[in-house]
């Protein structure tokens, strides 16, 4: 069943130009229908994951989807931000377009977010780059078709680099189900091969995870595109993309140096994104830097061995998840300079509330689920013996900092006396949808006590070798 | 056989050297083009004629058509070259 | 034999990954950069096919009765996959090219981000969003890209 | 000369290191973990006589259906960036005789062929994606030969969303049965023989035609005037 999370959604894609009066409502309908979908195998998964052959093609041979805890999360995740993110319109062919690629990127991320298979991960997440760039020059901004271009032109290198690297894992193994891969990736892979492949695959796909090196187009790209689109591929793709990297890392890659490489990119993104969203102007690129910086952390937390690390990086993952689409929404009408924002938050109570409210959790204020989560990941670094740690912890720390300076900057002229009145309201839609948000995040600070439990469980199995491999490959149908 | 392979790939090679230096779009188009013909007939000296077949159709047959398309729209579809420094700015 | 042909192979699969590399980053012709990225999937597709070949080995087709050791079918069915994933790529990237050189009559990608550069900074800090200010440069630009979609919201809200 | 530099070194490294870590490689003596069963078990539990369709299709049928998204995808950002299509430019000249009478002569001859291709695709080398590619052709050639006359947009609008449809509907039939997405349903069939291998040739002839409606879409797009319509 699982299978149509995936399914339906492409469906609606495909159908979607053809359904004449219907249009309005058939997107956000299949939405909730895998949300649906979602939902009814979240209690199967949180209590003992499963697998899924599809077409029935044993372990192996076929392509398998596997569902536990997280996986059954991003799925209802995808489908309630996809929602929440709908580009509702009046459905001329443009709207259509949109509608339709926003079908498929929520398909395509369903798909990596339950995917078993390193392969189809690959088309998955060419699924998701293609239809993100489609999006992406969808504003029609001669600006927008520029940044689109360039993200066009390095993901798609980068993507090549990552097809090279399963290329050399399907040479030495002849295999790319990610079970059989853990299962011998102790004798094949653990050696220069193997981690050369992991470099590979982690550039490839550190693109849509905003890593370090390969980031160039975040700003461009969220700068131009409708900030709907920004919010999507900074929330959404990223997380889709790190969930993936992290299953690599934890079943087929378990080694220092690839912990090692994960913990160097992810300390350079913190310190180059947050020393440039400080440097930033506007809102756009402010928060688009910051998104790099945040996701640094993400990395940073999942290079800590074992289930801490998982644990910490799920939280940072999912506060961030939450916290940065509300923000490009809020930051939709108050484009240009900070400066020019003087007294926006005075206008637009509600939106100045918020932003105030996220912002804190982006920080990392006691209360909000952001503290939580920074606090996850300094625990975990502060329990590792080396140095790369340590320093990882003080950079995120101090970053941490120059975070607040430049989220309070924005505050202080938010509620700053001057009042030209410039900016806008915000669209009632946008306001609801980061109203929405917000609402989870207070539910998060609220029942934090229970969401770690939650989240602590779902680790465990993400972090659990042993049975992802027994799960996913019949029992004493191991090959060579 | 390895001297047909070895064949290939100088030609191969070359044309895609040529393919990225030629001034002339259109020849460049062709150069590229050539270059998926190539593969797609190491693909079949290399038993996979269903990737063959699928490269040669739509490595050298779509995708040339396609460029050879945007060229037309682009305004670069024009045999003579002028302005050699300001290739990235055409008329 | 075996040996000079598997150097040989390799250094065609690796050679036109490299040239087309190189070419994606060395050239400021979009065009060329698109050409370039094809020239540079060929040679990984020509890599992925390597990995499952066997000597003296048919192609995995079954004929009549009789056959023979065959070469793997899976990277062959990868192949066949990223060979239709880089065209419908290319044809987004043509498609773009085209309409940025209408927006911006050029074609070179160096002067495309340094204007592109441009209008993030003048949208940011000059103009705002919604207001229509002829960008740096005086050709028409299509209105900034906010707009369209809130207003069709509004109108519906 | 320094700018250029440090993307040749990028790609020349990049080039080495691949060449050390193929060479320890077996070349030409795969692992086939995968492989060899597959090889052992297709032709009896899928039918195929063409093992890289029941590969293509059955063990990885549900990558073919993200292929097939992204195609679709890819043609609606291309029809997103391109903008409406603007009216067919009429000034064009209609193409000369002999390619009018060769766009007529071949328009037949490709359909045939194409269909050939996709139908024969379990068996044969070949499929709905090259055939689609020819099937799209055949469509776009008289477009060559007489701009002006173009065929809707909207028709092949739907038989693409039509057979996306199709492909999907027949994964998920297996599902009202019991068994999982994208099962093939019927019999193997004889092997070798046209009607064989269950779902299969729907399953192509399925992607056979959203390929070519959507190339065919994607080339007349690029053919058409250009649409300088502000957005």
């Amino acid at each position: 069943m699982i299978a149509l999370a995936v399914a339906l959604p492409l469906l609606g894609a495909f159908l979607l130009p053809l359904m004449g009066p219907l249009k309005r409502v058939f997107g956000p309908a299949v939405l909730l229908a895998v949300a649906a979908l979602a939902l009814s195998v979240w209690p199967q998964a949180q209590a003992e994951p499963f697998a899924v052959a599809i077409g029935e093609f044993r372990a192996p041979l076929g392509i398998v989807f596997y569902v536990d805890g997280v996986a059954a999360l991003f799925t209802l995740a995808v489908a309630l931000v996809c929602l929440l993110l709908w580009p509702w319109s009046t459905p001329t062919e443009d709207a259509t377009a949109k509608q339709s690629l926003t079908l498929i990127l929520a398909g395509a991320c369903a798909g990596l977010a339950v995917s078993g298979d390193l392969f189809n991960i690959y088309v998955f997440y060419e699924l998701v780059a293609v239809a993100s760039y489609g999006l992406a020059a969808g504003s029609g901004s001669a600006a927008g078709y520029a940044a689109a271009f360039r993200y066009l032109v390095l993901s798609s290198l980068a993507s090549m680099l990552a097809l090279i690297g399963i290329t050399l894992i399907y040479y030495r193994t002849g295999t790319v189900n990610l079970a059989h891969l853990a299962q011998v990736a102790p004798d094949a892979l653990h050696d220069p091969l193997g981690l050369a492949a992991f470099l590979l695959l982690l550039l490839g796909l550190g693109v849509k995870a905003e890593l370090f090196p390969v980031n160039a187009w975040v700003p461009e790209v969220y700068a131009t595109a409708e900030r709907r689109v920004a919010a999507l591929l900074a929330g959404l793709v990223s997380k889709l993309a790190l969930l993936v990297l992290v299953r690599l890392l934890v079943l087929v890659f378990p080694l220092d140096p690839a912990r090692f490489a994960l913990l160097a990119l992810g300390t350079l993104g913190i310190l180059s994104g947050e020393l440039a969203a400080y440097r930033a102007r506007d809102l756009a690129r402010m928060l688009s830097w910051s998104s790099i910086g945040q996701l640094g952390i993400a990395f940073v937390a999942f290079a800590i061995p074992g289930k801490a690390g998982v644990v910490a990086g799920l939280a940072v993952a999912l506060h961030h998840l939450i916290a940065k689409p509300a923000l490009f929404l809020l930051a939709e009408r108050w484009g240009g300079s900070i400066e020019g924002l003087a007294g926006a938050g005075r206008r637009s109570k509600l939106g100045g509330a918020l932003f105030v409210l996220f912002a804190l959790s982006l920080v990392g204020v006691p209360p909000l689920p952001g503290f939580w989560a920074k606090l996850l990941v300094l625990s975990g670094l502060a329990a590792q013996e080396g140095g790369a740690w340590w320093l990882a912890a003080a950079v995120i720390l101090a970053m941490t900092v120059v975070e607040a300076a430049y989220l309070f900057r924005v505050v202080g002229r938010l509620y700053a006396p001057d009042t030209d009145d410039e900016s806008q309201p915000h669209g009632a839609a946008y306001l609801a949808a980061a109203g929405i948000l917000g609402l989870c995040l207070i539910a998060g600070s609220v029942s934090a006590g229970p969401l770690g439990h939650a989240l602590g469980r779902m680790a465990a199995q993400v972090g659990d070798r042993d049975a992802y491999i027994a799960r996913v490959l019949p029992a004493g149908e191991t090959r060579p | 056989m390895v001297w047909v392979i070895g064949l290939m790939m100088v030609l191969m090679l070359a044309t895609a050297i040529a393919a990225l230096v030629l001034d002339n779009l259109i020849g460049a188009t062709v150069a590229a083009a050539s270059v998926s013909l190539g593969v797609s007939v190491l693909f079949v000296l290399l038993r996979a004629p269903d990737v063959a077949l699928t490269e040669a159709a739509v490595g050298a047959g779509l995708a040339a058509f396609l460029l050879a398309l945007a060229l037309k729209r682009l305004g670069l579809w024009r045999i003579e070259v002028q302005q050699k420094e300001e290739d990235g700015r055409a008329d | 034999m075996n040996e000079l042909t598997t150097v040989l192979l390799y250094v065609g699969a690796i050679g036109l990954l490299a040239i087309g590399i190189a070419g994606v980053l060395l050239s400021r012709h979009l065009f060329r950069i698109v050409l370039a990225l094809s020239i540079a999937e060929s040679g990984g597709n020509l890599l992925l096919v390597l990995t499952g070949f066997r000597w003296n080995a048919v192609a995995p087709i079954i004929e009549g009765a009789a056959q023979g050791t065959m070469v793997d079918p899976v990277p062959q069915a990868m192949v066949l996959t990223s060979i239709v994933i880089g065209v419908g790529v290319q044809a987004l990237a043509l498609a773009m090219a085209v309409r940025l050189r209408q927006a911006y009559g050029t074609l070179d990608i160096r002067e495309i981000r340094a204007r592109m550069e441009q209008d993030i900074s003048d949208a940011a800090d000059v103009v705002p969003p919604r207001s229509q200010q002829e960008p740096a440069g005086g050709r028409p630009l299509p209105p900034p890209s906010t707009a369209g979609l809130l207003t069709s919201k509004g109108s519906q809200a | 000369m320094l700018t250029r530099a440090g993307p040749l070194l990028f790609a020349g490294g990049f080039a080495f290191l691949l060449f050390v870590l193929l060479a320890e490689l077996p070349f030409g003596d795969p692992v086939m973990a995968v492989g060899r069963v597959v090889l052992d078990e297709a032709a009896a539990t899928v039918g195929a006589a063409n093992i890289v369709t029941s590969v293509v299709l059955a063990y990885r049928g549900i990558d073919t259906m993200g292929e097939l998204a992204i195609l679709f995808a890819a043609a609606t950002a291309a029809g997103l960036v391109l903008g409406h299509p603007g009216k067919a430019d009429q000034a064009e000249e209609a193409g000369g005789f002999i390619l009018r009478a060769g766009a007529d002569l071949l328009f037949p001859l490709l359909i045939v062929v194409g269909m050939y291709i996709i139908l024969h695709g379990h068996l044969t080398p070949g499929g709905g994606f090259q055939g689609g590619v020819v099937l799209a052709t055949a469509f776009v050639l008289p477009v060559l030969a007489r701009p002006g006359q173009v065929p809707s947009h909207g028709a092949l609008a739907i038989v693409e969303g039509l057979a996306g449809a199709v492909f999907i509907a027949t994964g998920a039939a297996a599902l009202a049965y019991d068994h999982e997405f994208l099962t093939p349903l019927l019999s193997p069939g004889r092997l070798g023989a046209l009607v064989s291998a269950g779902t299969l040739p729907i399953l192509y002839l399925a992607v056979g035609l959203k390929v070519g409606a959507e190339l065919a879409g994607l080339l007349i797009r690029f053919t058409e005037a250009d649409a300088e319509s502000p957005r």
